[in-house]
């Protein structure tokens, strides 16, 4: 039940961080739905993920999201979308949750051990990773050795963020 | 051990380079371009070797850390990627080239070492997309890529790049994310990644509503990416406030690189009977890249602004790359594919060209190109060159495309499809022409004397920009006189698409 | 019953998903875009680690032969986007402070007013 | 007969392409510049005269250049059709030559480098539709010409000049690109190849409608031809100088566009296609109505240069005409018509351009009198339009005589008629220039650029004389040919009749 309440709760908070017209609320409020996330996929045994989203997602986003409010400005003006382009992102948006709902019907029931995610490349990790990486940490041993190329990539990126960063801010007026 | 290893090292040399790069900056800022210039270099011959290998000894895969694939992540070189792996890798070379100068008078001086930095990631990360055969790793290098591209296009001193590079920016993620979705639908419904062994799992699974949905995501995603008319928007503003430099590579290499994924997941991790028999993807695609070819050349007829036509010019001939595919045969796949090439190097001529008049000039309007033939000769002879060819005139590049697009239009029963290349190939002949003809007959009246004229006469632009866009100029004639040599990877790359269909 | 607990997760995903998407192309101010990015991507993450869920699973650490264990995989992955996600936030904030520094505002609407007019004064401009 | 290889129509287009680089090059020294273009247009015509006695006992010629892509090579072949094209084109670029030195000194021309980089660069191409081998080869030719045409139209560049160019190219550009390329696509779908080959490409088992469609588009497509309503780029393009006028667009240009078509009938569909498919009666009618509406619109031009122009329009549909009728003699009497009508219009156009050095004038209501004072030019112009009319002793009664017999072969009378008319109306705009130019008193002589409110002042009063040797000898030596031709009709007819021998298998007679 408890998990049940937790997404419901995900919902509100992102919901209030959309709504709400203080920018620095709305960084709070994201704040916390990572926050939320990172219980969530805690209690779904996610333990690696939840402890990045946690630090990552929930800290450092929010720390950069401050950091570059400090540098502008703290109000949102208040818009008015017109009724013409609320029509069209209404539209993008019924159409593309309908498909995603659509997908869902299809779906093997959550949990279901026989799925074919768990049967088929998986199960190697879970037997071998053991006597092939040597790390009792199967999540581990697949970023770092059969995924290792990912992890490079994701490196990268994170040194690329840095550089474009640094290309960006030393742009003079 | 190089040969051995080759593709790796073709995503490995630029990417460990882009982080000696900013190193090297430290130490003197010009030997950064040395740098730069070295990788892109390196990754060409690289790129060279192993296409040299697929057309020899066929398909090549490389496992990454000595895992076997799906498992671990698999490269998987044959004759589709090698192609495009070259195209990239030597449009990239060859604007590292022209970058030399352009940059310089382009990027402030502290800006220079980070500059050639991302670009050297966002060429690795256009390599790494096409080489991978794992479909998550080449999320990760989309990702790179993309990254890149948004700083590459916002580096530009013009301060509308920044708005244009946000959009792109979201746009980007949205395409990305969905990508994604598709993704984690594929994984769930088969647990594997590699996309080999997805191409043997799927058809099984061909109507479930998952899969439907993978593919509905991967298609508007690798769209979002591709400029795939109505989701050009980002385009036109990205292209043309971009640094020269930037709008020449990503016109030429980054909207390819889309389409490559187009035909990845839609040729080989789905098969060709999916795509006609459950989804019918491709009669969509016709409608769409039949409207991108019409509307591309009409928007483009409409612009003052050199650098925006071309973009809008872009999305027509993206439209032709996707017509290929959405005909489904042989010959007209091979037209689609033989334009990934060719429209690079007409497209790579064109900006690197209006680079070159903006670098001498200043002049961004088409109406400052008038009387031009007479102050840069070179320059105005390449431009040309491409704008034919760009008009699809015998001989040219542009013909040997659009010979093969029609041809399979006519082979597939499609007859109607040929009025709208040709009429695409008037309009793109009235707004080529008219500029040409302005070139060389315009007088440049407004603006400078004709004492001021004289003495401007021969104001050529420097020769390391113009070795470049020359360079590829002359390409449009040699593969359009003898096309035998790129159509022959293109058809070897299409019957490895359509499996003979 | 059942089938409402065998898709709640998806469920939940595409509702937050579809909050962040809507704050990505319908807001106009920059920020917010870049607030509902990050909602429209943790969904899709908790998509991801939704399938690696397995009923009776405990984390796929290895510490006895008989236990059901989660599905690693999807970890793996959500690992690296979370980077990644995290990357492009960075770039758009430096992006948005730039724009920022050129014009004055976040809202686009503005922005693309100042572009048409060529207004170049920023009313407050920071620093 | 077995073809023969050779290398020398390669060698006669590189010629003159040779020469425009030359050309291009030596642009400080115009003697040089002038040397080269004359030596080119003298060894381009030896080279094709070497051509032609294989041509005559039989032979064709092959010189395949290169493969563009698989099914498209660029190939050259000759035989008899093309080398009467070729000869024509490059004998008359000899006189041309000397024609347009005089005239572009005489009135001191802008950017004559250009212009004759331009003109060789066009001839080039003229022998390129000439030779080629297949229709992609032509095709390619087909469009140089055109681009490379449009800096002589827009010479001037003037806000007019730019204007008829701008035409004449989206005219060409855009008949060639949406109708010939379509066709073109269309017959090599249904046939596989693109290759010239006398009975036609197209295999039996392709439907008449198909055929009919593409043979529809090609007639539209080769918009170079001026077949109604494809003609209003021609009087556009009277905006060029008067060499090109002469030599482009009374020779080159328009007869590679119908000797495409020729191409096309006898090469591509081949007579027999044709009959079956009943094309040819068809487009025999449009060519009809071309040759009087054009006519009867010639008729009410004052602008000389706009009334040789109509003039061409009609004259064009005779060989178009011919090839249509698709009976032995038409075909002769079209083939003969491409070369004799060549030599009639350039002597006209050559002295309208002679006309012009010496006295300005332009309309046709300012010639009164020149006559008397242009004894050579406007003799030579009246043997020229005597020739037009199809009067013997001139060359045009041959070709006219052929296509009349055509008709009876064909069992079309009605077009009989139409020669008939048509003869007639040529009489009607033709002959009031003759007669205005010797039998009325000269007008006041205005000094120029018809400035009437001047010719008051006796000090601006000068005499007209001829115009300078260089540009009276070339017309009157393409006048007198247009005598020789009718008496030794065997220069045209010999190859005349292996053309219409090939196009119906042999049997002709």
């Amino acid at each position: 039940m408890i998990d049940f309440a937790l997404l419901f709760f995900l919902v509100v908070c992102a919901v209030a961080a959309i709504q709400m017209r203080d920018l620095l609320s709305s960084i709070m409020l994201l704040g916390i739905y990572s926050f939320i996330m990172a219980v969530v996929w805690t209690r779904l045994n996610a333990v690696d993920v939840a402890f990045t989203e946690a630090s990552v997602g929930a800290g450092i986003t929010t720390i950069l999201l401050i950091a570059a409010l400090s540098r502008t400005r703290r109000m949102e003006t208040k818009q008015c979308v017109p009724p013409a382009n609320l029509l069209i992102y209404g539209t993008v948006i019924l159409l593309t949750s309908a498909v995603l709902l659509y997908g869902t019907l299809d779906m093997p029931t959550y949990g279901d051990p026989g799925a074919p995610a768990h049967s088929h490349v998986a199960p190697r990790y879970l037997e071998k990773s053991y006597e092939e990486v040597g790390v009792p940490n199967v999540v581990t041993a697949v970023l770092a050795s059969y995924r290792g190329y990912d992890t490079l990539g994701e490196t990268t990126v994170i040194f690329g963020a840095g550089i474009c960063v640094i290309l960006l801010l030393r742009r003079k007026i | 051990m190089i040969k051995e290893h080759a593709p790796v090292l073709v995503i490995l040399v630029p990417l460990l380079s882009a982080v000696l790069v900013p190193l090297v900056g430290m130490l003197r800022n010009r030997f950064c371009w040395h740098v730069a210039f070295a990788a892109t270099h390196v990754s060409f011959l690289l790129s060279g070797l192993l296409l040299f290998r697929v057309q020899t000894n066929g398909k090549i895969s490389y496992r990454l850390g000595g895992w076997e694939p799906p498992w671990g992540i698999e490269y998987v070189i044959d004759e589709l990627n090698s192609f495009v792996l070259v195209t990239i890798a030597f449009i990239g070379f060859l604007a590292t080239l022209y970058a030399r100068k352009s940059v310089v008078a382009e990027i402030e001086p502290v800006r220079i070492p980070a500059f050639y930095s991302i670009f050297l990631l966002f060429l690795a990360g256009l390599l790494g997309i096409v080489i991978t055969g794992d479909i998550f790793n080449l999320y990760v290098f989309l990702e790179i890529s993309s990254l890149a591209g948004y700083a590459l296009i916002a580096a530009s001193r013009k301060r509308e790049a920044l708005l244009a590079s946000y959009n792109y920016l979201i746009l980007g993620t949205i395409a990305a994310t969905f990508i994604l979705i598709g993704i984690g639908y594929l994984y769930m419904v088969t647990g594997s990644l590699n996309m080999a062994d997805l191409r043997e799992r799927l058809p099984a699974l061909y109507h479930s509503k998952v899969v439907l949905t993978a593919f509905a995501f991967f298609s508007v995603g690798i769209s979002l990416k591709l400029a795939l008319f109505p989701l050009h928007v980002w385009l036109p503003n990205a292209y043309t406030y971009a640094p020269s430099v930037v709008s020449a590579v990503m016109a030429a290499t980054a909207t390819k690189v889309g389409a490559y994924v187009l035909f990845r997941i839609m040729f080989t991790v789905f098969r060709v009977e999916f795509d006609l028999e459950v989804v019918s993807i491709t009669s969509i695609l016709l409608v769409l890249s039949s409207a991108a070819i019409i509307l591309g050349s009409v928007l483009a007829i409409a612009q003052t602004n050199i650098k925006r036509m071309l973009a809008y010019s872009s999305v027509g001939q993206i439209g032709y790359i996707v017509l290929g595919a959405s005909i489904v045969n042989e010959t007209a796949m091979t037209g689609s594919l033989v334009h990934i090439l060719n429209h690079a190097l007409m497209k790579g001529t064109l900006f690197f060209i209006a680079g070159c008049v903006l670098y001498r000039t200043g002049i961004e309007d088409i109406a400052g190109l008038r009387g031009m033939g007479r102050r840069m000769p070179f320059s105005m002879a390449a431009f040309t060159v491409a704008g034919l060819s760009m008009a699809g005139v015998p001989l040219t590049v542009g013909f040997v495309s659009k010979w093969y697009l029609a041809l399979g239009a006519l082979r597939a029963d499609l007859w109607y499809l040929v009025p709208v290349i040709l009429v695409s190939s008037l309009l793109t002949a009235v707004y080529f022409g008219r500029i040409i003809e302005s070139i060389y007959f315009g007088r440049a009246e407004d603006g400078h004397s004709s004492g001021s004229l004289s003495r401007e006469r021969m104001h050529e632009a420097p020769t390391g920009m113009l070795v470049p866009a020359l360079l590829l100029a002359v390409l449009c004639l040699v593969f359009g006189i003898s096309a035998s040599t790129t159509v022959g990877y293109a058809e070897a790359a299409a019957r490895l698409l359509l499996g003979g269909r | 019953m059942e089938f409402i607990a065998g898709k709640y997760n998806y469920w939940i995903y595409v509702a937050l998903m579809m909050i962040g998407f809507y704050a990505m192309i319908a807001k106009g101010n920059l920020i917010k875009k870049i607030i509902g990015m990050n909602v429209f991507q943790t969904a899709v993450f908790l998509f991801y680690i939704s399938i690696a869920k397995v009923r009776e699973g405990t984390a796929p650490i290895l510490w006895d032969r008989t236990v059901l264990y989660d599905n690693p995989v999807p970890h793996v992955l959500i690992l690296t986007a979370i980077v990644v996600s995290v990357s492009t936030t960075a770039v758009a904030l430096a992006l948005i402070i730039l724009i920022y520094r050129e014009f004055g505002t976040m809202e686009e609407d503005e922005i693309l007013r100042i572009q048409k007019n060529g207004s170049a004064v920023p009313p407050g401009k920071p620093e | 007969m077995e073809p023969l290889q050779s290398a020398i129509p390669l060698y006669v287009v590189s010629v003159s392409l040779a020469a425009s680089l030359l050309i291009a090059c030596s642009r400080k020294a115009p003697n040089l510049r002038e040397f080269w273009t004359v030596g080119a247009a003298c060894l381009k015509f030896v080279l094709v005269l070497s051509l032609i006695p294989p041509i005559v006992r039989g032979h064709i010629i092959e010189c395949p250049l290169f493969t563009v892509l698989p099914g498209l090579a660029m190939h050259f072949r000759v035989d008899a059709l093309g080398i009467g094209f070729a000869a024509t084109a490059s004998l008359l670029w000899i006189l041309t030559s000397f024609y347009s030195i005089s005239y572009m000194r005489s009135l001191r021309e802008h950017a004559q480098t250009r212009y004759f980089t331009c003109f060789a660069i066009a001839l080039s191409a003229a022998t390129g539709v000439a030779f080629s081998g297949n229709l992609f080869t032509t095709f390619v030719f087909y469009e140089i010409i055109t681009l490379c045409t449009f800096p002589l139209v827009a010479h001037k560049e003037s806000a007019e000049a730019l204007r008829g160019a701008r035409r004449y190219i989206v005219y060409l550009l855009g008949t060639s690109i949406a109708f010939q390329l379509f066709a073109i696509l269309l017959a090599y779908h249904a046939a596989g190849t693109l290759d010239f080959r006398n009975g036609g490409i197209f295999p039996a088992s392709v439907s008449a409608a198909y055929l009919a469609i593409v043979f529809m588009l090609f007639v539209a497509g080769i918009a170079k031809a001026a077949v109604m309503p494809f003609h209003s780029w021609l009087p556009a393009a009277m905006v060029a100088p008067t060499p090109v006028s002469a030599l482009l667009h009374a020779v080159a240009v328009v007869k590679t566009g119908v000797f495409v078509i020729f191409k096309v009938i006898l090469q591509i569909f081949g007579v027999d296609t044709l009959m079956r498919i009943g094309a040819g009666i068809p487009l025999a009618y449009v060519a009809s109505f071309t040759i009087l509406a054009a006519s009867v619109i010639a008729l009410r031009k004052d602008n000389l240069k706009a009334r040789l122009a109509y003039s061409t329009v009609s004259q064009l549909s005779y060989i178009v005409l011919g090839a249509a009728l698709l009976s032995p003699s038409s075909i002769i009497g079209g083939f003969a018509q491409i070369i004799l009508h060549a030599f009639g219009k350039i002597t006209l156009f050559f002295a309208a351009g002679a006309i012009y050095v010496a006295t300005h004038r332009t309309e046709i209501s300012q010639l009164d009198g020149v006559g008397r004072q242009m004894p050579f030019t406007m003799g030579a112009f009246a043997v020229g339009a005597f020739s037009m009319i199809g009067i013997p002793p001139f060359g045009g009664f041959l070709s006219k005589w052929y296509i009349a017999i055509g008709t009876l072969e064909a069992s079309a009378l009605p077009i009989l008629l139409v020669i008939a008319l048509s003869t007639i109306l040529n009489a009607c705009y033709f002959m009031p220039i003759v007669y205005r130019a010797f039998f009325r008193s000269p007008l006041p002589e205005t000094d120029s650029h018809h400035t009437p409110g001047h010719d008051s002042s006796p000090s601006v009063r000068r005499r007209i004389h001829e115009a300078p040797a260089l540009m009276v000898i070339p017309l009157v030596l393409t006048a007198l040919a247009t005598v020789v031709f009718f008496f030794m009709p065997s220069l045209v007819l010999d190859l005349a009749k292996i053309v219409s021998a090939d196009a119906l298998g042999g049997r002709l007679r």
